[in-house]
């Protein structure tokens, strides 16, 4: 009765600190993403807390809007919906989840993940913004040959393309996800983080153990890793494959219409996704888990998580927005090579 | 300050609304933004394309009659607080167009200065401003966002 | 494709660079520091010396965004004339359509730049003394448009020290 | 337009329209695609939205000031504008223009020629996604935006030809052509490596080649001048009948392939003939007066004069009355006839292509939009009547 007790505190006050530390860090991620940009294009760029912390707290003393919609209530509750999905799986890395009902496991994240990607497509359906068809030009008396067709919201046009992004583009995501699994022979994270940091498991609070056979310097874990990481990158909607918010057409596809804290919300919602899933790549192919319990791997979780969000920056500073045309290709021909890593995993 | 205020002073979306001038303030605008020596950013001040993110709606020209609806409802969308950037000669007094109209008198085809459609909170002058010169207004929009409720 | 590789590794190199140090970052200090400073120098638009003080641009200006303020110390441009106002451009009522420019003594009668000009002035290339001193080239009709603008003092000192063409 | 698509019975699944309000559009305008799935069928750009009634502001005014309202038709060709609204009347009056301000305007007209140049790569690299490349075009822009401002006293606007002649306040002296040359220089290499960079980066060329076809045909059917036009093999050129540009001795940049690349390349490759244009101008410029003053406005018929701008061709015409004083201006300019090749090129594409196909073809429509048939907010068609009744000036 005291240990289940004991294991709740625990898993309440690890929580906590986890999404504390997870949501202060979170928001400055954008900020050195901006930057490093920034300097790629030779220029200063903003201040590192401007685009993350700032932001949000500005967008919180907006005043209220209501969206414009289909249903209102259901479009705002998405992005808290979003926020719910993106903290649990920054909580699924902290080990004291791991033993819940099994959530810690390939299926737990990979189960999050894709309930995150329907949210886009909910809200690409559900967003009405006035940038696009319904902006208020005299447009129709042109003589036009198509006279009566369904005018489509550019958000629903995102939500197409989010459909089909769900179909092909999120495949590298699971593969690069399932090849550390599979080298573990397990479905848990325990046994991931085990294989690689044996000396993580049997350690006190202050101990720093360094991970003994990081995955990531094998030759499937390695190929693991590059396809997770393009995987998060099509994830995160970021260039080049961005194209269902691609600002040129959609503009921001099917979260235009957030204003105010909803908007903060959504700026936390895709920060704390970017910081959850190179936390996730560090604990899946280093074996450094975000533990709030270890400062020590916490703290080396946070650095190192930098890694994928710098790459992230510099990739999406030097790429265009690839279309359906390059992507197909690009993404068959990474999920071969994700597989090509699956095989070679599991004769590890 | 308040954190309020602090929040607002550190980051400032702005919108740029092309509406019906003669393209050469929209591009002083986009320079400002773009090129990296002006480089806008720096000054906290970021680009969007949202009037749901704005909180500064920039209108560099005169507003013509088609583009008159498309300002009033993309100026409604955007949640208080806002403010409104008049850029160039265009926005701010009508410029030839409303003033050196030979034979026809007035230019009923316009609606100028922009204050007549908005309420406008700055003013930069020029045929069209120099990029220094739209960001020093960009930044003069400050002080009534950061003071609003 | 090799040539690509190599643009790569330059590439990256530079870039590296430019991420770590800031290296040859292209946005400008002083800009920088005159924003954050709130000190950007306005753009020239009447240049003093090369002024006659005939309040021309004044006359003509549509708008009334010129007025002509009295200089502290008057200036004698030449024994009998005094200049004592310049011009100044409210550029919150100016519209640019360089009237004042056109109509300027120095401009429209002589052919130099006008020392008044809503968007940038200039360099002043001469002296205002020489100027004047040149054959006038304006066509009578200018001089005659001139004449209801500026008073005769003006006229006569463009009109007395230059040489009318015939 | 595009008559013959209605016959092939295409079933068209949805519309998508962006604009005027949009970052794909650098000024108020309307795209509709219609589409099947997210490859477009047909295309229609509304334009008119920038309509300020320019065209009617001439009327009456004194010819002296026409420049400085032609001018305000763009902020992109405002110097050819500017220039060609002197043309009319020194065409039609016999107006002589001495040579050094023939160079200077040439040379005013190259600068901005590049700054549009680049202003279209900035553009289209946005279009792009490719933020990086944006910027620095915008950055090499830097360089001839600074010149303009050295000639003419503003960066956009540098108001420079006046009739007879160029303001005296744009005179070149010795230590602005030296300025001129270092430059020059400067900005060309810098610029032959953006180019080798842009070229080389196989992302972005596969996302440039294999779309927007514009055959000749096509091209030649909608009056498709500009690059737009010399990139499907047309060669024309109007440059070649300018007197002004008789001395200079330069390539006209034209490509077959007739897709969006091309269109790209051949801009790209305009800069560098444009850059030797200006060392000409800088080596060899007369001496002598730059404005011819004996001139005064009389009656003149209704004169027409064709410039090559950045984009195409551009025409003005206007008369005078016996005051003076214009009648009947008349602009048509390069966008407008490249408009219907536009809406053919993107055709077939998917929509995020068919965007960057009309980027390509360098759209800028403020100049395009002067006759007004919608009402504002109300979708109808207004009769005359109405028209005159709101608008009663017209008449
Ligand atoms: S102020 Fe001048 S540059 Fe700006 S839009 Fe108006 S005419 Fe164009
Ligand atoms: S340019 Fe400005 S100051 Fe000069 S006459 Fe015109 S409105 Fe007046
Ligand atoms: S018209 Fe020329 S000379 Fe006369 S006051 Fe104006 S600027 Fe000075
Ligand atoms: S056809 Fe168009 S461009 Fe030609 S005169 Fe008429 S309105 Fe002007
Ligand atoms: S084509 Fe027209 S709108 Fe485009 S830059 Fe030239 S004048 Fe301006
Ligand atoms: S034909 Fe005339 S009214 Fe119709 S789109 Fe062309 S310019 Fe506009
Ligand atoms: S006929 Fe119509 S478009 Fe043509 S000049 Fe008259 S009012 Fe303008």
């Amino acid at each position: 009765m005291d240990g289940l007790l004991l294991f709740i505190a625990g898993l309440i006050a690890s929580s906590a600190v986890a999404m504390v530390v997870g949501i202060s860090f979170a928001l400055i991620l954008p900020g050195i993403e901006r930057k490093v940009q920034a300097r790629i294009q030779q220029r200063v760029g903003p201040p590192i807390l401007t685009p993350g912390w700032w932001s949000v707290l500005k967008f919180m003393y907006k005043s209220k809007v209501e969206p414009i919609a289909q249903m209102p209530a259901f479009y705002k509750s998405l992005v808290l919906i979003g926020i719910v999905i993106v903290s649990f799986l920054l909580l699924f890395v902290t080990p004291y989840w791991w033993s819940i009902l099994g959530w810690g496991s390939i299926l737990g994240i990979a189960g999050l993940l894709k309930l995150e990607e329907v949210l886009y497509v909910l809200m690409g359906s559900q967003s009405q913004s006035i940038m696009s068809s319904s902006m208020p030009v005299p447009d129709l008396a042109k003589g036009s040959k198509f006279i009566g067709i369904r005018r489509e919201f550019n958000e629903q046009h995102s939500a197409e393309r989010s459909l089909k992004m769900m179909a092909i583009g999120s495949i590298p995501l699971y593969l690069g996800l399932v090849v550390p699994f599979i080298a573990a022979g397990s479905g848990m994270l325990n046994a991931v983080v085990s294989l690689q940091n044996p000396d993580y498991i049997v350690s006190n609070w202050m101990a720093i153990p360094i991970p003994s056979k990081p995955l990531l310097f094998t030759i499937p874990g390695a190929m693991g890793a590059i396809v997770y990481f393009l995987g998060f990158v099509m994830l995160m909607n970021e260039k080049p494959f961005s194209i269902l918010k691609a600002k040129i057409d959609v503009i921001e596809g099917g979260v235009l219409e957030y204003a105010s804290s909803l908007r903060a919300a959504y700026y936390l919602m895709r920060n704390l996704l970017m910081f959850s899933l190179s936390s996730i790549f560090n604990t899946l192919f280093l074996g450094i888990p975000f533990d709030p319990f270890m400062p020590s791997m916490m703290l080396i979780n946070m650095l190192l998580s930098l890694i994928p969000v710098v790459s992230m920056a510099t990739l999406a500073a030097f790429s265009p927005i690839l279309t359906f045309r390059q992507i197909y290709p690009a993404a068959m021909g990474i999920s071969a090579f994700g597989v090509l890593a699956m095989i070679l995993a599991s004769s590890l | 300050m308040t954190l309020k205020s602090i929040a607002r002073k550190n980051a400032v979306h702005v919108m740029l609304f092309y509406s019906g001038g003669c393209n050469g303030c929209d591009i002083e605008v986009v320079n400002a933004m773009l090129s990296p020596r002006y480089d806008l950013e720096q000054y906290k001040v970021m680009l969007t394309w949202n009037p749901r993110e704005a909180d500064v709606l920039l209108v560099p020209g005169v507003v013509t009659w088609q583009m008159l609806e498309p300002l009033k409802k993309i100026y409604a969308m955007i949640p208080d607080p806002k403010a409104v950037v008049a850029v160039g000669a265009c926005a701010v007094n009508g410029n030839v167009y409303k003033n050196l109209v030979g034979d026809i008198g007035v230019n009923e085809e316009i609606f100028a200065p922009v204050e007549t459609v908005i309420p406008v909170d700055v003013k930069i002058p020029g045929c069209p401003p120099r990029p220094e010169d739209i960001i020093m207004g960009a930044v003069k929009g400050l002080p009534k966002l950061m003071g609003a409720p | 494709m090799i040539t690509f590789l190599r643009l790569m590794l330059t590439g990256a190199y530079r870039n590296i660079v430019r991420v770590l140090v800031k290296g040859d970052r292209a946005t400008s200090m002083d800009l920088r520091n005159s924003v954050l400073n709130l000190s950007v120098p306005p753009t020239p638009t009447v240049l003093d010396e090369m002024c006659i003080g005939c309040s021309g641009c004044f006359h003509v200006c549509p708008t009334k965004a010129i007025s002509m303020v009295k200089l502290n110390t008057p200036v004698i441009i030449i024994e009998g004339y005094v200049k004592d106002q310049v011009p100044r451009i409210d550029l919150m009522k100016c519209i640019f359509c360089l009237n004042c420019h056109d109509t300027c003594p120095i401009y429209s009668v002589f052919g130099e730049a006008a020392p008044i000009h809503a968007r940038d002035v200039g360099m002043p290339h001469m002296i205002l003394k020489e100027v004047l001193k040149k054959p006038v080239m304006a066509p009578p009709e200018t001089i005659q448009a001139l004449s209801k603008l500026i008073p005769p003092s003006s006229l006569s000192l463009i009109q007395r020290e230059g040489v009318t063409k015939p | 337009m595009i008559q013959e698509k209605q016959t092939e019975k295409k079933v068209i699944e949805k519309e998508l329209s962006f604009g005027p309000v949009h970052p794909a559009l650098v000024e108020p305008y309307r795209m509709r695609f219609f589409v099947n799935d997210e490859i477009v069928e047909d295309c229609e750009i509304n334009i008119n939205m920038a309509y300020r009634g320019i065209e009617k502001l001439f009327e009456g005014l004194p010819v002296e000031k026409a420049l400085l309202i032609a001018e305000r038709v763009c902020g992109i060709c405002s110097n050819v504008h500017a220039w060609n609204s002197v043309r009319v009347i020194e065409g039609g009056l016999g107006i002589e223009v001495p040579q050094r301000a023939n160079y200077i305007r040439v040379l005013v007209h190259e600068f901005q020629r590049i700054t549009s140049h680049l202003f279209f790569f900035g553009h289209a690299f946005e279009v792009l996604g490719h933020e990086t490349f944006a910027m620095r075009s915008f950055l090499l822009r830097e360089n001839f935006m600074d010149l303009l401002q050295y000639v003419g006293g503003n960066r956009v606007m540098p108001s420079v030809p006046i009739i007879g002649g160029i303001r005296p306040r744009a005179d070149l002296n010795e230590s602005l052509k030296k300025v001129i040359t270092e430059r020059v220089d400067a900005f060309e290499s810098k610029y032959k490596d953006y180019l080798n960079r842009a070229v080389e980066d196989p992302l972005v060329m596969s996302r440039l080649s294999g779309i927007g076809y514009l055959t000749k045909e096509d091209a030649l059917k909608f009056y498709a001048t500009g690059p737009t036009g010399r990139s499907s093999g047309w060669n024309y050129d109007l440059r070649r009948e300018m007197k002004e540009y008789k001395p200079f001795d330069y390539d006209v940049i034209v490509l077959n392939e007739g897709d969006t690349k091309a269109r790209v390349v051949s801009r790209a490759l305009e800069v560098l003939e444009s850059l030797k244009i200006i060392r000409q101008i800088v080596k060899g410029l007369p001496e002598g007066p730059v404005v011819n003053r004996s001139w005064v406005a009389k009656k003149m018929d209704y004169t027409v004069s064709y410039v090559e701008t950045y984009r195409g061709e551009l025409m003005h015409s206007y008369g005078l009355d016996q005051g003076g004083f214009i009648r009947n201006y008349k602009i048509r300019t390069p966008t407008i006839t490249n408009l219907a090749a536009m809406e053919q090129a993107c055709i077939g594409d998917h929509v995020t292509e068919a965007i960057l196909t009309i980027a390509s073809c360098d759209p800028c429509l403020t100049c395009c939009t002067r006759t007004e048939v919608i009402a504002n907010g109300k979708s109808r068609i207004m009769s005359d009547a109405e028209i005159i009744q709101r608008f009663g000036w017209r008449k």
